[in-house]
């Protein structure tokens, strides 16, 4: 399976019924993609809209409908339409239940950064600052490393997005959960060792006794 | 009887001096004034301090308009006060050569610093920012053991909207994902420019359905379809 | 002339063509009654609405719209309704142009005091604090003693609504403008002297030369 | 699917219990949920704290309903927080015995504290109150030579509001001057109970009139004309 869908179809499991979530530009989007049919998600997008939609068909695009990416959207039946004010006290006030976006690096306390590498790109934190310090849980999906290099981190090297707010992280090679305790390598994907994950990866993580494979069909 | 405050464009654009501050609505491409842009454009007004959400495009590309991208290649705005500046190479670009002064603001709380100023608030407390960057220099205020920034209002001197449906007395629906910043926008400038894309008859829109009052608006541009 | 219908023609003659006005409960709700045919002024009412028509006529009473006083009115074209921290946006944000409200007491340097009598009677400031602090023009409209006792005072004996705001007074005998200077008397009512107005007034004031009488048909 | 949100006012009142904390809209009658404060009051659920705009009316007055004036009258609120008690005589003479504590807060400022809550701010700042009584014991913060009063956020365990068009989703709009303080408190509450005044079809209403988002709405009961 391609790593990109295997991360987006594991991070659509941890979306249940009646959620409202945020989805990050990139591979994050692609999580819509795989929910579970019949379940009742509201997809809020922060440019103001709660109800996005799939994108519409070749030619039915609308330049006043975009998500936050100003990538043309729908929105479903029984959407909103707000003001940027509005957006961010959705996602400020706590009533975001679910953000999933990328990050440059993770740290195992929780830590992430993804605005902004000194003297080479910066972008800016566009909406990523409030969602990371609203949303009720902050997943952050991502190929596992960088160029080969490690994405989670002891302690992240670049500029912050916010500070203990990851919840869990879902890459190619495992999904994580940030916990009291430190971090946890609760899911393992098949043909993948720990210790393949250990050389992959800078921070610290525990690895429990019933640590489950990856169940993606 | 107050007078029409329908104006050309081109009659918009002259009321904008160098050095202004400018408040432009718009999310990307999606609710900016574009008519009034490529008109200021034109203009080639300088030196101008611009509050947005982001650097837009640095052309157009098919249908999708750059939005205030153009301003920045066209090396127009000498301070950008925006939440995104990846879109626009060439904003990145006069920031690194100090061309052009950039100054990153997360998404919701330029909202609220905005709105903070059109509403006569000193500033608000935000939970967002803490711990990065974005807290240099910042008053932090602890309420009941959390701590938060303080973020002051932010005004402008002009702000230039995107209105869907407008009536000749400047009341303001928005349409879609077009609304983002604009009414917040539309109450913290002095002087506020609105560009419709269609213009009605007093009467016309549902009180309960107008967004923006028409007391804060001051001029209104025919912008038509784009 | 009744005083109260001297007041209110004198208070409309300070509105513009153009203003925003918030007219308080009883004596300058009556000010709309007279402001000039043909003039633009926009009435807000702090319960949530912009463009405040007169009130409907009887039987055409709609529950769902009523003034800031409760009571059934209608709205002009061009009007909208508003959510009440929108509302107060307004008012705090320096928005609307000018204030008509009553007092219990105001001072030579601008205080009032309008919402509590101690121990006696404490209705509440409603609104009075917000649109004291926020309007551009504070114009106190109101008689000019309570059973001959003085309201405009060196000192407000009752708790404050706001300390400094009142730009006008207006009341049956006299028009007060508060200045950096002092209170200065502007206008004096027909048939009454600067002699009746001193024993009536507990604030020091000033009196040009060039006062002029209250022009009111 | 999730399941149907519509509930009578009956099993609503039932959702309350002795001690809550309520926010309950409307402006004097207009606005307010009053087939939900009639149940309540029959329920005889007692030691609220409400918080609302004002304390309504001793009782129905022809068709202009009392409001939350009824819950006062019947003894069921312990703890008022409102702006304005003036038009209900019982409210004073029980915070004159001390049955009830009454807490009086400017109109604005009682806005932007619900809202503060649902949006998640820490607190704003206001120069309303400064040198009155509303500043005792509250914190004053200086911006740019400016002093604020800091206001803190309100929140509640639920919000009674009232909608004039509700979708079965949840979704809301009101209807003229019955705004006022429900949108507001529906973000500041754990759970939000509407009454609305008429239930429609999901994809009825134009989602740029949306007022509330139905994420916000735990159960809908229909009013029905009142």
């Amino acid at each position: 399976m391609n790593p990109k869908v295997l991360i987006a179809k594991r991070a659509a499991k941890e979306l249940n019924d009646g959620n409202v979530v945020n989805l990050g530009i990139g591979l994050p989007t692609m999580v819509a993609n795989y929910i579970e049919s019949g379940q009742d998600i509201t997809f809020q997008s922060e440019n103001g809209i709660m109800g996005l939609g799939p994108a519409p068909e070749k030619g039915n695009e609308d330049l006043r409908l975009t998500n936050a990416g100003g990538q043309p959207v729908t929105a479903n039946p029984g959407a909103m339409y707000f003001d940027s004010a509005t957006s961010f006290g959705i996602i400020r006030g706590g009533h975001v239940d679910v953000t999933i976006l990328g990050a440059l690096q993770v740290s195992q306390s929780g830590d992430i950064a993804n605005w902004k590498i000194p003297g080479k790109m910066v972008p800016g934190m566009g909406g990523a600052m409030d969602l990371v310090s609203g949303a009720k849980r902050v997943i952050v999906a991502m190929l596992h490393t960088q160029k080969g290099n490690p994405k989670i981190m002891k302690k992240c090297s670049l500029p912050l997005t916010a500070a203990g707010k990851v919840t869990d992280i879902i890459t190619e090679m495992g999904v994580f959960k940030i916990t009291n305790k430190g971090m946890v390598l609760e899911e393992i994907a098949p043909d993948t060792t720990i210790d393949d994950i250990k050389k992959a990866t800078d921070a610290e993580f525990l690895v429990p006794d019933d640590i489950k494979t990856i169940d993606i069909k | 009887m107050s007078k029409s405050k329908i104006i050309t464009a081109e009659i918009a654009a002259d009321l904008i001096r160098e050095g202004d501050t400018l408040m432009i609505g718009g999310f990307l491409s999606c609710g900016a004034p574009h008519r009034l842009i490529d008109e200021l454009c034109n203009k080639k007004v300088e030196n101008l301090t611009v509050i947005c959400n982001d650097s837009g495009f640095a052309e157009d590309i098919g249908n999708i308009k750059a939005g205030i991208g153009k301003l920045i290649v066209n090396k127009q705005i000498s301070h950008l006060i925006s939440t995104h500046i990846g879109t626009n190479k060439e904003t990145g670009k006069q920031m690194n050569t100090g061309e052009a002064k950039v100054t990153l603001v997360p998404q919701g709380t330029l909202a609220e610093q905005i709105r903070a100023a059109g509403f006569g608030l000193g500033g608000i407390l935000t939970p967002t920012g803490l711990k990065t960057e974005v807290e240099k220099d910042k008053q932090k205020i602890v309420v009941d053991r959390k701590t938060y920034l303080l973020e002051k209002p932010m005004r402008g001197d002009v702000a230039l909207i995107k209105g869907a449906i407008v009536d000749r007395k400047g009341n303001i629906c928005y349409s879609k994902t077009e609304r983002n910043f604009n009414p917040l926008m539309a109450m913290a400038c002095d002087r506020v420019i609105v560009e419709a894309a269609k213009i009605v008859e007093v009467g016309e829109i549902d009180p309960d359905n107008v967004v923006t009052s028409h007391i804060f608006v001051d001029y209104i541009v025919d912008g038509g379809k784009l």
